[in-house]
């Protein structure tokens, strides 16, 4: 069957259409103010990628904080089920699954039949989300993957104090003051929020295997800082922003349950 | 000499297990200075404070809700994190319900032999106290017996009670030498003075703390004094803190803090008394955390003598991030001081402080207090 | 087409009666010569009903709950509190207290009228478990200009360690207080009234139980919104004879719903409890669970036991038989405080302030005699007596099977709770639930 | 927020310096110099005498010491000044120990305070700094001294970061969003998220429920101007009070603040975002002259 996953996120609207667990095709646009035009243009992207017409989807689910807005999805699920549905389908074996997007952190632990037994939601701060990071690396004046690479070049951690996003980046100008090192600043910016991130997944207990999902796991310097903190190496599909589209796909077409 | 406090504040955990092998005698953790070392000492335990570590950590998130205070996450991270695993027992006074988390998370998910919550009363101000704390001092004292295999006999609770008095009683002295215009020490070395005493052999601290008077008698700072400031208010052994204050043209001379005087400024008065009842009066009377303050607030007047015995020109209150007991004070003991002359700065306590943020206010704090006419 | 039959609780008027005599009789007394005390929720209101029968409290928790359901008053009391330096971490019914002091507004006011000055009590009269609670009074104190104020220790420790030594503590300050009590209002203390008084609060507070015992039928009778308004009462005043009555009519009335299998959510599929204070000026939130989930709170140990009294039997949470009923005769002073002092030590509520097992133990028998298929455990930023280890609570009910959800947010301060926050992740809970949804 | 940066420049206030031709520098006697270097913005000013005679504003960079000559250098423009003519100069502001020819280092909350009294006459006794990134409310005596001050903890909201996160996501130019926060008939209701992170899909939602832009805009000033009288009650007001820092020209917050408290704030006669360096620059003529008399 082939069937679309819509994610309606606080920062992107990301689709994705499947035929038999086969990903045809993928479509994001960064979410604006008229969300029914980002709906229509980020299927739009999905069905020129997958490179077939509109009616060949059988079945569409949505899931994210806007679901409720895409009038035409046969149903929902929230994302936490979307994403525990899309890690079981890629990494049967993950048992623990963290996905920090721009705004929200989510720790989910999942079954061997990848049904969520927990879940912890970072709690009102965005000093555990993407959110941070971005702030960091303005203050850096640097761009985003920029911040990721050169934190794995430090060598030295400097204890920062991740409150808030806003008062991070006087943090990070502090940094700047005292001389420290650019790499040493983002690796510090890095492992401030990994920090807040595992204290958040300790919470539902870090069973392995872990999968990290979401699109700060594409931030190489803030996984290294992860997997230090987590003393374990974390699975990384290589969409990773695309796995809780993925899953309500699959539920869709009831090859997630 | 001075430096042999913070060496042993620093290397608290080598010290301790020396200790044992030295002494092969068991090492007590506990959780708040309501616990009666006397009483420790006499059974041959040697009691150190847990004390947090002021470093970012990942492991506390399950056990304890954010809105609790820092020290107590700070501590029991200690223990989660496997640093106190030297530690035959652990024990509790009754006090905050911020730090009876830390203790009973600690008794729940690190390895411990023996555990004992004392309930120290909070009512210290009725006379009904006194009785009650003696009769839960004869339980502790028999679960010590138990867990040790000594007996505590009188005498061994007079032994306990000279200890630790003499402790006491020295560094009340060193206390007094903060009152000089050029004071011998500064905030920073007197923290590690009082902390360290909470860490190591009482008799041992007593005998540093005896040399280093000598030493004291003709030291100075070797600095301008500047401002003279009362720092106060809960747990502080925050030194990055305490050092930037005084980097700014600023010295400490007094504090009332559980790591400063609240911990150490009462006797055991024994006066022909039975010892057990001699410590409880002591504990009951002793200059109160906030929880146990009422419904007189008797910290208040003691406060101000403080501050105005030494000198002080402003006070730095202190307060762990959340910590209610000291929140339900603050604004009282602010107003009596200000009614004093004494400014006032608060400032707010986390696991780390921003140093850049608060250097802003504290410079800008003595810059109130500064005298110099730009104006 | 309904799962089950429902009706409206007929005992409701009268509850709404007596809540609203309560708040008038205080602001009311001094007109006829009476005395008006203020002190906590959990206090030994028995021992002041010994001064006579026109001797009316304020109880200050339900008190700062009514300011909290009154949005826009209880954003200006906390407000005022805050601008006072009063820190806003602080209890959030506590805030919303003097509050109402600062802007000497009176938190409850006759249907359709504006709110009159708050009316300021003769004296405190307060106990102490919570770090909070006599600090709580001194802050009143200071803020009324000073007031006599009388606090009673009751920390002794767990009730399965109660020591002998532990209830002499705690009888001797309240034979300490009634003498102060005398000194105070010049009036003469009157032992048979404190006896009925302690009567009357083993009773109310044990057939509270029984009737949240009856929560485990199901359909379940009473959803814990309804619960709130109802267990309420007790933390008014638990030793009045209309509490105890009232609860007497409601315990007859309940037992019928159960007999009768009327529900309290119609299509009652699934069944949870929560812990805590709720947010207030949100209860929403229950509506929203049952009528888009069909799934019931039967209660939580907040509302079965912050003021109901149970034991632990056989390995059985039950009600806990009120002394009389065991044939105890109280015939003097000593013996009524002794009594009271006993029968308070065993109050779950109070037991996790020593270790969060006890608590854990009882709310794991809730979620197996209750037959829950899942935890809803308020994290409240208001309370940090009630939410004191409910982390530790959270892992233990996980380990015993039950699946939890936590929410974060303020039973008494509004901006601390994110309503949109919050449904998301009932969402998210419901779904790991498999509860299909009701539309 | 680093994108917002790259694609769109909504929140870029408007850099400027400015120079009063009536006066001769090279006839005065003592030029003092004050350099404020906040998280968001830096400040140049320059007295000739006590007297004003230029300054810049402009946006903070990563480096603080470039960012101070940056002022410097550009207050200086057509002046015909070097920093050889300089005779004192103190830093200010967050980056105030990084001001390379800075003498002295004194904090910004000192400096608004005096930069107010002098701005405002002696009369000013509370002084409410809206900064870029921090909030202070100053209570100072009548020679411009502090006497009291609080600056607000843990959170950004109230900031002058978080208007322009604000500002960016509806894409009005900062210096319009006061004005266009005033056309509304009647106040929105608070928004409830003050985290400047979350106020913004706050802000997105309620744009997505058909809530006009002003209504928005007008709910967030009003959630600013009450943490802001929070803490300046909390402090106690006392008249006349006066709003320095960039969000002193957002009228839609200032306006808030008046009506919440019940007070009116002094008409600005200088660009309140001058106020620290002013004040710096009148440490600085003091220190000078304190200098010059020991000698």
């Amino acid at each position: 069957m082939i069937s679309a996953g819509i994610d309606v996120g606080a920062k992107n609207v990301k689709v994705l259409i499947q035929e038999d667990g086969k990903v045809l095709g993928k479509g994001s646009v960064l979410a604006g103010l008229d969300m029914g035009a980002d709906i229509k243009e980020a299927f739009d992207a999905a069905f020129k990628d997958a490179g077939i017409a509109r009616d060949k989807v059988e079945k569409l689910y949505a899931t994210g904080a806007g679901r409720n807005e895409v009038k035409d999805a046969d149903d929902s699920y929230t994302e936490v089920g979307a994403d525990a549905a899309g890690v079981a389908y890629l990494y049967p074996e993950a048992r623990t699954v963290i996905d920090v997007g721009a705004e929200e952190g989510r720790a989910i632990r999942v079954d061997e039949r990848g049904k969520v037994v927990d879940f912890a939601i970072n709690e009102r701060c965005a000093a555990g989300a993407g959110a941070f990071t971005e702030a960091m690396a303005r203050a850096l004046e640097m761009p985003l993957e920029e911040l990721g690479k050169i934190s794995l070049t430090s060598t030295k951690a400097v204890p920062m104090n991740a409150q808030c996003a806003v008062f991070g980046e006087s943090e990070v100008v502090s940094l700047i003051h005292q001389k420290t090192e650019k790499r040493d600043i983002a690796r510090a910016v890095h492992d401030a929020m990994a920090t807040r991130i595992t204290s958040m997944a300790r919470r539902v207990g870090v069973q392995p295997e872990v999968a990290l999902i979401g699109g700060v796991a594409k931030n190489v310097g803030f996984v290294e800082s992860l997997e230090r903190d987590l003393e374990l190496e974390v699975m990384i599909p290589d969409d990773p922003e695309f796995v809780s589209a993925l899953g309500a796909a699959l539920l869709a077409a009831g090859i997630a349950k | 000499m001075i430096d042999t406090f913070q060496e042993r504040y620093e290397n608290r955990h080598e010290y301790a297990k020396q200790w044992k092998d030295k002494t092969g005698g068991k090492v007590l953790g506990y959780f708040c200075t309501y616990v009666p070392e006397e009483i420790c000492i006499a059974a041959g335990v040697l009691p150190v404070r847990i004390l947090g570590s002021h470093e970012p950590q990942d492991v506390t998130e399950p056990h304890i809700f954010a809105m609790y205070c820092p020290f107590c996450r700070d501590c029991l991270a200690q223990g989660l994190e496997g640093k106190y695993d030297y530690l035959d027992g652990i024990s509790i006074a009754q006090s905050c319900l911020h730090i009876r988390q830390a203790y009973t998370s600690w008794e729940l998910h690190v390895p411990t032999d023996w555990s004992y919550y004392l309930p120290m009363p909070h009512h210290v101000q009725s006379p009904r106290a006194v009785p009650y704390l003696l009769a839960e001092y004869e339980k502790f004292k028999k679960a010590l017996e138990d867990w040790t295999g000594n007996k505590i006999t009188d005498d061994d609770l007079k032994r306990g009670i000279e200890t630790v008095n003499k402790d006491r009683q020295l560094m009340k002295q060193v206390y007094e030498l903060r009152k000089r215009e050029d004071p011998p020490l500064s905030g920073l070395e007197s923290m590690y003075m009082v902390v360290s005493s909470q860490l190591i052999d009482k008799g041992e601290h007593a005998r540093i703390v005896e040399d280093s008077l000598k030493e004291l008698e003709d030291r100075t700072l070797g600095r301008p004094v500047g401002q003279r400031l009362i720092i106060l208010g809960s747990e502080n052994d925050d030194h990055e803190f305490i050092k930037m204050v005084e980097s700014c043209g600023s010295t400490f001379v007094i504090d009332d803090h559980c790591t400063g005087t609240r911990y150490f400024w009462d006797q055991v008065s024994l006066n022909g008394e039975d010892p057990l009842t001699a410590i409880a009066k002591r504990y009951v009377n002793r200059v109160p955390c906030p929880t146990k303050d009422w419904p007189v607030r008797t910290r208040v007047p003691h406060i101000v003598s403080l501050a105005k015995d030494w000198d002080a020109s402003g006070a730095v209150i202190l307060q762990q991030k959340f910590c209610d007991p000291h929140e339900l004070d603050i604004p009282a003991i602010k107003s009596a001081l200000e009614e004093e002359g004494l400014a006032t700065l608060f400032l707010e306590l986390d696991v780390t402080v921003p140093i850049g943020q608060f250097k802003t206010r504290v410079e800008a704090f003595l810059e109130i207090l500064d005298e110099e006419d730009l104006f | 087409m309904a799962k089950y039959k429902t009706a409206p609780l007929k005992s409701w008027e009268r509850a709404k009666e007596i809540r609203a005599d309560y708040y008038r009789n205080y602001a009311a007394a001094h007109e006829k010569g009476g005395l008006r005390w203020a002190g906590g929720a959990w206090t030994f209101d028995a021992i002041p009903a010994g001064l006579g029968d026109d001797v009316y409290p304020i109880t200050s928790e339900p008190y700062g709950a009514t300011i909290a359901f009154q949005k826009d008053f209880s954003d200006r009391c906390l407000q005022a509190a805050e601008r006072a330096g009063y820190a806003r971490d602080l209890c959030a019914y506590m805030r919303n207290y003097w509050g109402s002091i600062l802007l000497n507004e009176y938190g409850w006011a006759e249907p359709g009228e504006e709110r009159k000055p708050f009316p300021k009590p003769d004296f405190i009269w307060q106990d102490h478990i919570c770090c909070s609670h006599a600090k709580w009074y001194q802050v009143v104190s200071d803020l009324e200009g000073g007031l006599p104020m009388f606090c009673v220790d009751v920390s002794v420790g767990p009730y399965e360690h109660t020591t002998e030594h532990g209830i002499d503590y705690i009888v001797g300050q309240m034979h300490d207080g009634i003498e102060w009590l005398e000194k105070t209002t010049g009036r003469k203390y009157d032992d048979e009234k404190l006896i009925q008084a302690v009567y009357n609060t083993c009773r109310s507070t044990s057939t509270w139980a029984e009737i949240c015992a009856l929560n485990q039928a199901i359909p379940a009778p009473l959803e814990e919104k309804t619960m709130y308004s109802l267990y309420v009462l007790g933390t008014l005043q638990k030793s009045s004879k209309d509490v105890a009555d009232f609860y007497d009519e409601l315990l007859a009335e309940v037992q019928d719903r159960v007999d009768n299998q009327i529900a309290a959510v119609e299509n009652e599929q699934t069944r949870v409890m929560t812990d805590t204070q709720p947010p207030w000026a949100f209860l929403r939130v229950f509506r929203y669970l049952a009528s888009r989930y069909g799934t019931v709170s039967v209660g939580s140990l907040y509302t079965f036991a912050l003021i109901g009294n149970w034991i632990w039997d056989n390995g059985k949470f039950v009600p806990r038989p009120t002394p009389q009923s065991q044939g105890v005769e109280i015939k003097d002073r000593d013996q009524a405080l002794r009594v009271l002092t006993e029968w308070e030590l065993s109050k779950p509520e109070w037991q996790h302030f020593y270790h969060p097992k006890y608590k854990s133990d009882m709310m794991i028998q809730i979620a197996k005699d209750w037959k829950l298929d899942g935890v809803m455990l308020h994290y409240n930023r208001g309370c940090e007596g009630l939410s004191l280890g409910i982390a530790e609570n959270r892992l233990a009910i996980l380990e015993s099977g039950f699946p939890v959800m936590v929410f974060e947010g303020n039973m008494g301060d509004e901006r601390e709770f994110d309503e949109a926050r919050t449904m998301a992740r009932i969402d998210s809970f419901m779904e790991s639930l498999g509860v299909p949804k009701l539309d | 927020m680093a994108e917002d940066t790259n694609s769109k420049e909504y929140w870029r206030w408007t850099e400027s310096n400015w120079r009063d031709p009536d006066i001769d520098w090279k006839a005065g006697e003592i030029i003092s110099v004050g350099i404020d270097v906040g998280s968001v913005s830096s400040q140049a000013v320059i007295l000739v005498d006590g007297k004003l005679y230029a300054y810049s504003n402009m946006r903070t960079g990563s480096d603080s010491p470039k960012s101070a000559e940056n002022a410097m250098d550009w207050a200086l423009e057509g002046t015909g000044m070097t920093q050889d003519d300089i005779h004192y100069v103190v830093g200010t502001g967050y980056g105030r120990v990084n001001v390379p020819f800075a003498k002295r280092a004194i904090t910004e909350i000192a400096c608004h305070a005096r930069g107010a009294n002098f701005m405002y006459g002696p009369t000013i006794k509370t002084v409410l700094d809206m900064g870029g990134q921090d909030c202070k409310a100053i209570r100072v005596d009548q020679k411009g001294k502090v006497v009291a001050f609080l600056m607000n903890d843990k959170c950004a909201a109230g900031t002058g970061r978080g208007m322009e996160v604000f500002a960016n996501l509806l894409g009005i130019h900062i210096t319009e969003v006061g004005e266009m926060s005033l056309r509304v008939e009647e106040e929105p209701p608070m928004v409830s998220s003050t985290c400047v992170v979350f106020a913004k899909s706050e802000a997105s939602g309620l744009l997505r429920e058909g809530w006009p832009k002003e209504k928005v805009l007008a709910a967030y000033c009003l959630a600013m101007a009450h943490r802001v009288v929070d803490l300046l009650e909390r402090l106690g007001v006392e008249e006349d009070f006066a709003i320095t820092g960039g969000i002193g020209k957002n009228v839609g917050v200032v306006s808030r603040i008046e009506k919440e408290l019940g007070i009116k704030a002094l008409k600005p006669t200088l660009d309140t975002q001058i106020a620290g360096a002013l004040g710096g620059a009148l440490f600085a003529r003091a220190l000078e002259q304190k200098g010059r008399k020991s000698k």
